[in-house]
C-alpha cells in the first residue's frame, strides 16, 4: 500500500478544511464570549482546556481515547455521505457492537471473535434501513432515527435483564480478562490504534477499490454510475453495511478497550452518544477519512481538558458542548469561506 | 378499572400530548412547505430553558410561553436562513441545534439558578391549572387542541394553506404562478419552530413545573415519529400526539402491574412509525419537495 | 437575498450573545484567602442540583471546608467515560488532602486511580469493593433502614386512614434501589403486623412499584405517580431523583384536587430533607446522610485519622434515617439565601418560621401514635432486635416481593 | 379588419452565462387573434424565446412591447399579469391537488387566511368549461389523470387568469392523436374567442393544419414567416431545416459487413408510462454507421437507453453479434464489446467532480489491466491510461488529477470519445456526439467515428443534427413519435425530403 501524501490530500478539499477551521474559530469565538458574559475567564478556560487535553501524556492519551469511538461512528457516517445518503444510524449500530462484544466474549472470551461479533451485529443493525431504503425508498433519515431509538430500548433491556451483572448488576457481565483490548499506558488501549487503521482501511476502500469507486460514484451522480455499470442500490447497500461494522466495532472496542469497568452500565450511560457525536466529527473532518482522524482528536481534546479546566478556570463542562454545537451549526452553513470573505470584503470597502 | 381511572389516564394523556402534538402540527406545517428539521429536540429543551426564565423573570407563566415562542422563532430562522435562503442541507443544521441545546441548558441552568441540572419554578411562574377531583387539566391542553385544528384549517381550507403546500410540493408550479416560494418556506419553518417553542415551555412553565437539563426526554423525535405517523397531517397529528400520550399513561398505569418489560412499551411508537413508513400498514408519503432547495433555474 | 441572510445570521448569534449575557450573573467567584489546603469532590453524572445525594455531597464538602479552612474543588462528569479522567487529573496535582468520589458508578475508576496513586487518599460514596486498596475509604448507608422507616410510615397513614395500597417510584433499575424497595417494604409489612396489634383489625396494604428507567425526566415520575395515586396509593414514596419532583408534583395535584392545603395523600421524599420543597405535600424524606459521610472522611483526614476500608453508616450511625422538622430547616438554611427568599415568597410565608410552623402542622395530621410507632421500629433496628433485608440482585427482591410477612423477609436478610 | 399587434419582440439576444448564444437578435410580432406557429428543429432558441416571453429568463437585450407598450417581466406571474400564459412541454402542475386548486393557486381571491370558496371557484370554473367546450374532472388529483387532461388543466389554469396570449410548447409530444384532435378543437375555439395562440412545433402537419402564419426559427434567427395558406411542407421544411453544409467529411465507399447489432420489434416506454418506442426494428452493420434523424424527444432516448441496458424494454429484442442483449445491464454489455457515448455528458456521461483519471476509468474499473489485485484499483494504470488517452485525443486538460468540470465542453466530449473508444468496441453507441462542442472538437468526432467505420466497426448515430447524421451514416433512419418515417441512404434523398419525414411525413407518402 504505497502512496504519496500529497494523493491523500488531493482527496481531500481544501477549502473545505478552512471552513471548518473557520468553523471552529467562530465555535471558540461564540463560546468565549458565553463566558465572559457569565463572568468566566474565557483565556484562563481555554488555556487549562488545552493544557488538560495536550500538557501532559495522561492528557493527551485522554485525547486519544475520547478520540477512537468518535472516529468510528464519524466513518460510518462519512461512509454514507460519500455515497449520498444521510446515515444517521452509528448509534444504533454502536449499541450493538458493545452488547454483541458483552454478549459473546463471555461464550468465547477471544478478543478478535468478540470484535468481530461486534462489527456483525452492528451491520446487522444498519440492514433494516438499508433495505427500507433500497426496496422501499424510506428515506434514511427517519428510519434510522426510529432505529437507533428501538435499538436503545432493546439494549437497555439487554441489559437490565438477561446480561445484568449477578454480582454487581449496576453493570452489565464484564467483558472477560483475556479478551479485553491490550492497554498501552495511561488508560489507553490499542482501539485508537484499530480505529485508525479502520480510518485508513476506509479510505482505501473509499479511493482504491472498485467498490469504493462506484460508492462515490452513485454519492455523486447515481445515473452516471448505473451508466458506468455500477448500481448505486448496491453502494447504499454497502455503505450501510460497512458504516454499520465501522460503528458496532466501536461500540465493541468501547466496551473492551476502555477500563477500569469493561461493562455496560445500567442506563448506557457509557454507550449514549457517541453516534450523534460522529456526525458532528465526519462533518467538521468534511466526511474525509483523514479529517476525521484530525476532527476527532479535536473533540477528543475538547472532552479531555474538561477535568483541569473545572478544576483550574471553575468552568461548567457544558460550555464544551456549546462549542461543539455552534461548531456544527457554522459547518452547516453551506459556502462558509466564501460568505466571510464577502462580508469581509464588503467591511475593507 | 372504574370510571375515575379511566378519566384519570384521560386528563393524564391529554397534559402529556401537548408538546408531542404542538412539535408535529409545527413539524408538519414546515414540512408541508418542503423544510425538514431534525432540531425539534433542541427546540424543545432551549425553549423549556428560555421559557422558564423569562416566566420567572416577569412572574407570569404566558410570558413564559410567549418567551419558549420566541425562542423558536429564532431557531426558526435560524434553520430558515440556511435552508432556505442559503440552500444548505436540511438535516445537519438540526444536528447542530440539539447539540447546542444539550450544552446551553445545562449551562445555562448552572449560570443563571446556581444549581446544577435542574432547577423548581416558583409558584407565581407557573401556569394556573383547572383542579377537578380526577386531576389537572392546563388550559394548555385546549390551546392546544385549537391551534391543531385552526393549523388544519388554514392548511388545508384557505389560500395560505393551498400555497403552503403547493411550494412543499412542486415550488416550479407555485413560482410560476407568481408564490414566493422562498418567503413561504421561511416562514412555515419559523411557524413551525416556534410551535416547538410554545410546547417546550409548556413543559416547563406549566405542565412540570421545573426545569432539567434532559427534560426534552426524545419528544421532539417522538414528535417527528407521530408527524410521519399522521401523514404530515395536523389534526392526525393531534389524534397521534394524544394516543401517544394515552399510551404513555397507560404504561404508566400498567406498569406497577409489571406485565411486560417496560423497554417494549417504550419500542412501541418508533416501530409503528417504521412499519407505516415501510408501507406495511397504510400509506405515509412525504410532500414532494421535502427536504429539497429550490433554486429558480 | 444571500447577504441579507449572511448579515441575520451574523445578526442572530450577536442576539444570542447578548441574551445570554443578559441571563449571565453569578459564577467564577474564587475565593482569595490563604487556605490551608484543598480538597476536591467529583460528582456523578447527576451532578450537583439533583436536591439528592450530589447536593448532598457538596452540603458535606462545603461545610467541612469552611470549618476547616480548605479550599473545595469540584468537578462534574460528563459522562461515565469522564470518571477516571477527573480523578486521575485531580490526583496527578497532587495538592488535594482528600478526593471525593459521589457514587457507586465511580467504584471501578477509583479502585484504578487510587491503585496507581496510594499516597492520595480518597473517600467514595455508595462504592464498595472488597479488593480496594488501602487509601481508599468506602462510605456505604444502609438504605434499607432508613427505607424501613419510610415504609412502616406509608403503612401506618395508609392502615389508619382505611386504604389499602402504597406506592413507591423509582429511577432506573439498578441494584441499588432494590435495597430501598426492600427496606420500604418491609416497613410496610411491619405497620401491618403492629397495626393489627395495636387495633385487632387486620390490614393488608399493597405495594405499588415502578421502576420509571429514568433519573431525570420528571414527566415520567409525575406520570407514575399519577397512576399509583389513581390506584389507590395513599402514600408515595420516591426514590428517583429527578424524576422523583414529578411525584411531589402529582401529590401536590391530587390535593388541590380534593381542595386540600395538606395531605394524606402524601409522599415521601428521599436523599435530602426534601421535606421544603413541599410542604404539605411531603411528610418526611428519607435522609441518607451523605453530607455526614462526607464530613466525616474530610474531618478524620484533616486529623490524621483517615483508615482505609469501609465506613458503614446505618440507623446506629446517623447515616439514615427519617427527617426531623429541624433537619428540613437545616438543609432549607443550607440554600442560597436568594433561593430561600424566592422559595418563601413562592410557599407564601413571610419568615422561616412560619414554614418551620407548617412543616411541623403537616407532621400535625397524622396522630402521633404512628410517629412513635416508627420510632420504635428505629429503636429495634438500631438496637439490632430487627434486620432489614438488602437485596443487591433481581432474584434477592424478587424474594423480598414475594415474601408475605417481615419476619420473612428478615429471614432473607439473615 | 386591420390587424393589431398585440406582442412585439425587438432584436432579442440572449447569452447563456457558459458563452452559449441561443438567440442572435430575433424580431417577432403577433397578432391579435391569430394562431402563431414557431416552427423550428431543437436547439433552434422556439423555446428560449418564449421563456423570454413569459419571465422565466431575462433577455440579455432587446425590447419585448404588449399592445405597443414596454414591458419587463421580471417573472413569470408578471407576464401573466400582462395577459400572457404559457403551458410548459413539462407540465408544472402540484400533482397531489386536484383540478380545481391547481388551476386557482395563487388566485383563490378573498384574504390568505379566509376560507377558500370552492363553490364560488367551482362555479367561475364550470363556466369556463362550458364556454370552451371542454370538461376536466375537478375533483381527482391530477396525478391520477392522463397527460392529455393534465395539459387541459394546465390551459384553464392560464385562461383563468384571463390571459389573452397563450403560448404552448411542443403541447402534443406527449398526446395520442385522438387527444391532439381535441386540443386542436379547444385552441380553435379559444382564437373564436379571441384569444391570440402561440404554437411551438416541429411537426409540420399540425403547424399546416392549425395555425394562421408560422414563424420559422434556425439557430437563433429568424428565417422567415409565412401565411400557412400560402405554405407547403416542402417549403416550410426547407426553410426549417436548410442550410449551407459547413464541414465536409472524407468517407470512402466501404462495403458493410455482417450485421452486428440487431433491434426487432423493439417497443419501450418513457418515463411516464407513454409508448416512446414503437416496435422498432433496424441493424447496424460492421463496418457501418447507422445513423438516427429526427427531432428530439420521438423516443430516441428511451431507444438509446434500451440497448444500452439502462431501461429495460416493454417488448422486442436486441442482439449483439447474434447474443441476445435484451435487458442485459451496462457492465455486461461493455464487456460484449459494446461502447456508448451517451447524449448527456454532464449528467451520464462524466462525473464533475471526479478527476479526469477517476472518468477515463468510468465503465472501465472491471479490467483486469487496472485491477492491482480483485477489487484494488491500480491508479497508476488508471492514469497511464488517462495520460494516453489525453495525448492520443489531444484533450487539453490541466493534468489528470483535475477535476473533469476544469474541462472545457469539447474536451470533456473528447474524454468520453476516447474513453468509450477504448474500449475496443465492435459496437459504438454514440448518441448527440457532438453536441455543445466547439468546431475543432466536432470535427475531430466526426472524423473519428468515421475511422472507426473504417476500421470495420459498427457505429449507431443518434444526433438532432441534421448535418451530423447526413454526412455521416451509410445509412438513416428518420424517428418521429417513436417510429422511422424512412429508412434511406443519405445521398438518395433531399433535405427537404428528410426535413418532412421529421415532420411526421411518412418517406412513400412523399414518394406518391
Amino acid at each position: 500500500m504505497k502512496k504519496s501524501g500529497s494523493e491523500i490530500l488531493e482527496s481531500l478539499n481544501i477549502k473545505a478544511l478552512i471552513e471548518s477551521l473557520i468553523a471552529i474559530f467562530i465555535g471558540f469565538l461564540i463560546g468565549a464570549i458565553v463566558l465572559g458574559a457569565f463572568g468566566y475567564d474565557p483565556l484562563s478556560a481555554y488555556y487549562w482546556l488545552f493544557q488538560g487535553a495536550l500538557g501532559s501524556t495522561y492528557g493527551i492519551a485522554s485525547t486519544l481515547r475520547y478520540a477512537t469511538p468518535i472516529m468510528l461512528t464519524a466513518l460510518t457516517f462519512a461512509l454514507g455521505t460519500r455515497t449520498g445518503i444521510f446515515n444517521i444510524g452509528a448509534e444504533g449500530s454502536f449499541y450493538f457492537g458493545a452488547i454483541a462484544a458483552v454478549i459473546f466474549t463471555n461464550i468465547w472470551a477471544n478478543m478478535w471473535f468478540g470484535l468481530a461479533m461486534g462489527m456483525l451485529l452492528g451491520a446487522l443493525w444498519a440492514l433494516p434501513a438499508a433495505a427500507l431504503k433500497v426496496y422501499r425508498g424510506v428515506h434514511e433519515v427517519i428510519s434510522t432515527i426510529m432505529l437507533n431509538w428501538i435499538g436503545w430500548f432493546f439494549v437497555l433491556w439487554l441489559i437490565v435483564g438477561p446480561y445484568a451483572n449477578p454480582n454487581d448488576p449496576n453493570k452489565t457481565i464484564r467483558i472477560p480478562i483475556e479478551a479485553r483490548l491490550p492497554n498501552i499506558g495511561y488508560g489507553l488501549s490499542i482501539a485508537i490504534i484499530i480505529a485508525v487503521i479502520a480510518a485508513a482501511l476506509t479510505y482505501f476502500l473509499l479511493w482504491h477499490t472498485t467498490l469504493g469507486f462506484s460508492m462515490r460514484a452513485s454519492g455523486m451522480n447515481p445515473k452516471a454510475a448505473r451508466y458506468g455499470g455500477m448500481s448505486p442500490k448496491k453502494a447504499v447497500m454497502w455503505s450501510f453495511i460497512l458504516g454499520g461494522l465501522l460503528s458496532g466495532l466501536g461500540g465493541a472496542m468501547k466496551i473492551m478497550g476502555e477500563g477500569p469497568t469493561y461493562a455496560i452500565s445500567q442506563g448506557g450511560a457509557n454507550i449514549y452518544g457517541f453516534g450523534f457525536d460522529g456526525i458532528g466529527v465526519s462533518l467538521v473532518g468534511r466526511n474525509h477519512p483523514l479529517g476525521i482522524i484530525l476532527a476527532a482528536l479535536f473533540f477528543g481534546m475538547l472532552r479531555a481538558g474538561t477535568a483541569l479546566m473545572q478544576a483550574e478556570a471553575q468552568v461548567p463542562l457544558e460550555i464544551i458542548k456549546v462549542i461543539q454545537g455552534i461548531i456544527v451549526i457554522t459547518v452547516a452553513i453551506p459556502g462558509l469561506y466564501d460568505l466571510i470573505k464577502k462580508v469581509a470584503r464588503r467591511g475593507a470597502a | 378499572m372504574d370510571l375515575g381511572a379511566i378519566i384519570s389516564i384521560l386528563f393524564m394523556s391529554l397534559m402529556a400530548m401537548v408538546p408531542i402534538v404542538l412539535t408535529s402540527v409545527g413539524a408538519a406545517w414546515s414540512e408541508r412547505a418542503g423544510v425538514v428539521s431534525i432540531g425539534y429536540e433542541g427546540v424543545l429543551l432551549m425553549s423549556a430553558f428560555f421559557g422558564a426564565i423569562f416566566a420567572e423573570l416577569t412572574g407570569h407563566a404566558t410570558i413564559g410561553l410567549l418567551g419558549g415562542i420566541l425562542v423558536g422563532i429564532l431557531l426558526g430562522m435560524l434553520h430558515g436562513a440556511i435552508t432556505v435562503y442559503l440552500k444548505g442541507d436540511h438535516v445537519i443544521p438540526g444536528i447542530g441545534i440539539n447539540l447546542l441545546a444539550l450544552g446551553v441548558v445545562p449551562f445555562g441552568i448552572l449560570a443563571y439558578w446556581g444549581t446544577a441540572g435542574q432547577h423548581q419554578l416558583p409558584l407565581n411562574a407557573q401556569m394556573w391549572h383547572i383542579s377537578t377531583q380526577y386531576g389537572e387539566l392546563s388550559p394548555m391542553v385546549g390551546v392546544t387542541i385549537v391551534i391543531a385544528v385552526v393549523t388544519w384549517w388554514v392548511l388545508f381550507k384557505t389560500p395560505l394553506g393551498l400555497r403552503v403546500r403547493s411550494v412543499g410540493e412542486n415550488p416550479e408550479a407555485a413560482d410560476a404562478l407568481g408564490i414566493n416560494v422562498e418567503k413561504y418556506r421561511f416562514w412555515s419553518t419559523v411557524y413551525g419552530h416556534a410551535l416547538a417553542g410554545l410546547g417546550g415551555a409548556y413543559m416547563s412553565v406549566d405542565w412540570l413545573g421545573l426545569v432539567h437539563k434532559t427534560m426534552s426526554g426524545g419528544r421532539g423525535f417522538i414528535a417527528l415519529a407521530n408527524m410521519v405517523f399522521s401523514g404530515w397531517n395536523p389534526l392526525v397529528s393531534l389524534i397521534g400526539g394524544w394516543l401517544f400520550g394515552f399510551f404513555d399513561a397507560l404504561a404508566s398505569w400498567l406498569a406497577p402491574k409489571h406485565i411486560i418489560p417496560g423497554q417494549f412499551i417504550l419500542m412501541l411508537p418508533y416501530i409503528m412509525t417504521l412499519i407505516i413508513v415501510a408501507g406495511i400498514i397504510g400509506k405515509a408519503r412525504p410532500p414532494k419537495w421535502d427536504g429539497r432547495p429550490y433554486k429558480r433555474e | 437575498m444571500k447577504r441579507w441572510m449572511a448579515l441575520f445570521l451574523i445578526g442572530l448569534m450577536a442576539i444570542s450573545v447578548v441574551a445570554s449575557g443578559c441571563i449571565g450573573g453569578g459564577g467564577g467567584g474564587t475565593t482569595t484567602t490563604e487556605k490551608k489546603g484543598a480538597i476536591a469532590i467529583v460528582y456523578d453524572v447527576g451532578g450537583r442540583g439533583d436536591l439528592s445525594f450530589n447536593d448532598m455531597a457538596y452540603l458535606g464538602a462545603s461545610k467541612a471546608a469552611k470549618d476547616f479552612n480548605l479550599e473545595l474543588t469540584e468537578l462534574q462528569s460528563n459522562s461515565e467515560d469522564d470518571y477516571v479522567k477527573n480523578l486521575e487529573t485531580l490526583a496527578s496535582q497532587k495538592k488535594y488532602l482528600l478526593i471525593i468520589a459521589v457514587g457507586f458508578m465511580m467504584t471501578d475508576a477509583v479502585k484504578q486511580v487510587a491503585s496507581e496513586y496510594p499516597d492520595q487518599k480518597f473517600a467514595i460514596i455508595d462504592g464498595f469493593d472488597k479488593d480496594m486498596p488501602k487509601n481508599v475509604m468506602m462510605i456505604l448507608f444502609k438504605e434499607n433502614e432508613g427505607s424501613a422507616l419510610a415504609g412502616a410510615l406509608a403503612g401506618l397513614i395508609a392502615a389508619n386512614d382505611g386504604k389499602d395500597k402504597v406506592g413507591i417510584v423509582l429511577g432506573m433499575e439498578i441494584p441499588v434501589l432494590y435495597k430501598f424497595e426492600a427496606g420500604y417494604r418491609f416497613g410496610v409489612k411491619w405497620a401491618e403486623d403492629y397495626y393489627k396489634q395495636k387495633t385487632g383489625k387486620e390490614a393488608k396494604i399493597d405495594v405499588l412499584y415502578q421502576y420509571t428507567g429514568s433519573f431525570g425526566d420528571a414527566a415520567k415520575g409525575k406520570a407514575a405517580a399519577q397512576a399509583q395515586l389513581q390506584q389507590g396509593a395513599w402514600v408515595i414514596y420516591q426514590v428517583a431523583g429527578g424524576t422523583g419532583l414529578g411525584v411531589f408534583d402529582a401529590v401536590a395535584d391530587e390535593l388541590k384536587a380534593e381542595g386540600k392545603k395538606m395531605g394524606p395523600p402524601f409522599a415521601i421524599g428521599v436523599d435530602s430533607a426534601q421535606d421544603w420543597i413541599k410542604p404539605g405535600v411531603i411528610i418526611a424524606s428519607m435522609m441518607k446522610r451523605v453530607d455526614v459521610g462526607v464530613y466525616t472522611a474530610v474531618k478524620d483526614a484533616v486529623n490524621g485519622n483517615f483508615k482505609g476500608g469501609v465506613l458503614e453508616l446505618g440507623l446506629k450511625e446517623k447515616g439514615v434515617g427519617l427527617s426531623t422538622v429541624d433537619d428540613v430547616m437545616a438543609m432549607f438554611n443550607s440554600l442560597p439565601e436568594d433561593t430561600q427568599k424566592q422559595k418563601l415568597k413562592d410557599l407564601g410565608f413571610n419568615s422561616k418560621d412560619e414554614l418551620k410552623q407548617y412543616l411541623e402542622q403537616t407532621r400535625g395530621q397524622i396522630p402521633s401514635w404512628i410517629w412513635d410507632a416508627v420510632d420504635q421500629l428505629k429503636q429495634k433496628i438500631i438496637s439490632g432486635e430487627i434486620k432489614v433485608p438488602a437485596p443487591m440482585d433481581k432474584q434477592g427482591i424478587e424474594a423480598v416481593r414475594k415474601a408475605q410477612t417481615w419476619q420473612e423477609m428478615e429471614n432473607l436478610a439473615k | 379588419m386591420e390587424k393589431q399587434p398585440i406582442i412585439e419582440m425587438k432584436g432579442i439576444v440572449k447569452v447563456y452565462p457558459d458563452g452559449t448564444k441561443a438567440l442572435k437578435g430575433v424580431d417577432l410580432t403577433v397578432y391579435q387573434g391569430e394562431i402563431l406557429g414557431l416552427l423550428g428543429e431543437n436547439g433552434a432558441g422556439k423555446t428560449t424565446l418564449m421563456k423570454i416571453l413569459f419571465g422565466m429568463l431575462h433577455p440579455t437585450s432587446g425590447r419585448i412591447l404588449i399592445r405597443g407598450k414596454e414591458v419587463q417581466f421580471r417573472s413569470p406571474s408578471d407576464a401573466i399579469t400582462h395577459g400572457i400564459g404559457m403551458v410548459h412541454q413539462h407540465f408544472t402542475l402540484v400533482e397531489v391537488f386536484d383540478a380545481l386548486h391547481n388551476i386557482i393557486l395563487g388566485m383563490e381571491g378573498h384574504g390568505l387566511f379566509s376560507r377558500i370558496d370552492v363553490k364560488k371557484a367551482r362555479e367561475k370554473l364550470q363556466k369556463l368549461m362550458n364556454d370552451l367546450n371542454f370538461q376536466v374532472p375537478l375533483d381527482v388529483p391530477v396525478e391520477d389523470l392522463p397527460v392529455g387532461v393534465q395539459q387541459r388543466i394546465e390551459i384553464l389554469k392560464m385562461l383563468f387568469r384571463d390571459i389573452d396570449v397563450l403560448i404552448l410548447d411542443e403541447p402534443t409530444a406527449v398526446l395520442t392523436p385522438i387527444e391532439v384532435e381535441e386540443l386542436f378543437r379547444v385552441l380553435r375555439h379559444l382564437k373564436e374567442e379571441g384569444k391570440t395562440i402561440i404554437f411551438i412545433s416541429h411537426k409540420l402537419n399540425e403547424v399546416i393544419e392549425l395555425t394562421d402564419r408560422v414563424t420559422v426559427i434556425r439557430k437563433g434567427e429568424v428565417i422567415g414567416t409565412v401565411e400557412t395558406k400560402t405554405a407547403t411542407p416542402q417549403l416550410l421544411a426547407r426553410m426549417m431545416v436548410g442550410r449551407d453544409v459547413v464541414l465536409r467529411i472524407e468517407k470512402p465507399p466501404k462495403e458493410a459487413g455482417e450485421p452486428i447489432l440487431k433491434v426487432e420489434n423493439l417497443s419501450v416506454k418513457g418515463d411516464r408510462g407513454e409508448k416512446a418506442v414503437k416496435s422498432l426494428s433496424f441493424e447496424v452493420r460492421a463496418g457501418e454507421i447507422f445513423g438516427i434523424a429526427g427531432v428530439e424527444g420521438n423516443g430516441q432516448t428511451e431507444l438509446i437507453e434500451a440497448i444500452t441496458g439502462l431501461r429495460k424494454p416493454e417488448n422486442g429484442r436486441v442482439y449483439l453479434n447474434n447474443v441476445d442483449i435484451t435487458g442485459k445491464g451496462p457492465r455486461e454489455l461493455y464487456g460484449l464489446g459494446m461502447a456508448h457515448i451517451p447524449e448527456d455528458r454532464t449528467h451520464m456521461g462524466l462525473i464533475l467532480e471526479m478527476t479526469v483519471t477517476e472518468n477515463a476509468l468510468l465503465g472501465l474499473q472491471w479490467k483486469r489491466d487496472f485491477q492491482r489485485w480483485s477489487g484494488v484499483i491500480n491508479w497508476r494504470r488508471a492514469r497511464g491510461h488517462a495520460k494516453s488517452l489525453i495525448e492520443e485525443f489531444d484533450i487539453s486538460a490541466p493534468g489528470t488529477e483535475a477535476p473533469v468540470k476544469s474541462l472545457s465542453g469539447g474536451n470533456q466530449q473528447k474524454l468520453i470519445v476516447a474513453r468509450e473508444v477504448s474500449k475496443a468496441p465492435v459496437l459504438i453507441v454514440a448518441a448527440q456526439p457532438t453536441r455543445g462542442v466547439d468546431v475543432a472538437s466536432t470535427e475531430y468526432i466526426r472524423n473519428y467515428l468515421v475511422k472507426l467505420r473504417n476500421e470495420g466497426k459498427a457505429v449507431l448515430l443518434v444526433s438532432a443534427d441534421l448535418d451530423e447524421v447526413v454526412q455521416l451514416s451509410d445509412r438513416m433512419g428518420i424517428i418521429y413519435e417513436g417510429e422511422f418515417m424512412g429508412v434511406v441512404k443519405p445521398e438518395e434523398v433531399s433535405t427537404e425530403e428528410i426535413g418532412m419525414m421529421m415532420g411526421g411525413i411518412r418517406y412513400e407518402e412523399i414518394r406518391k
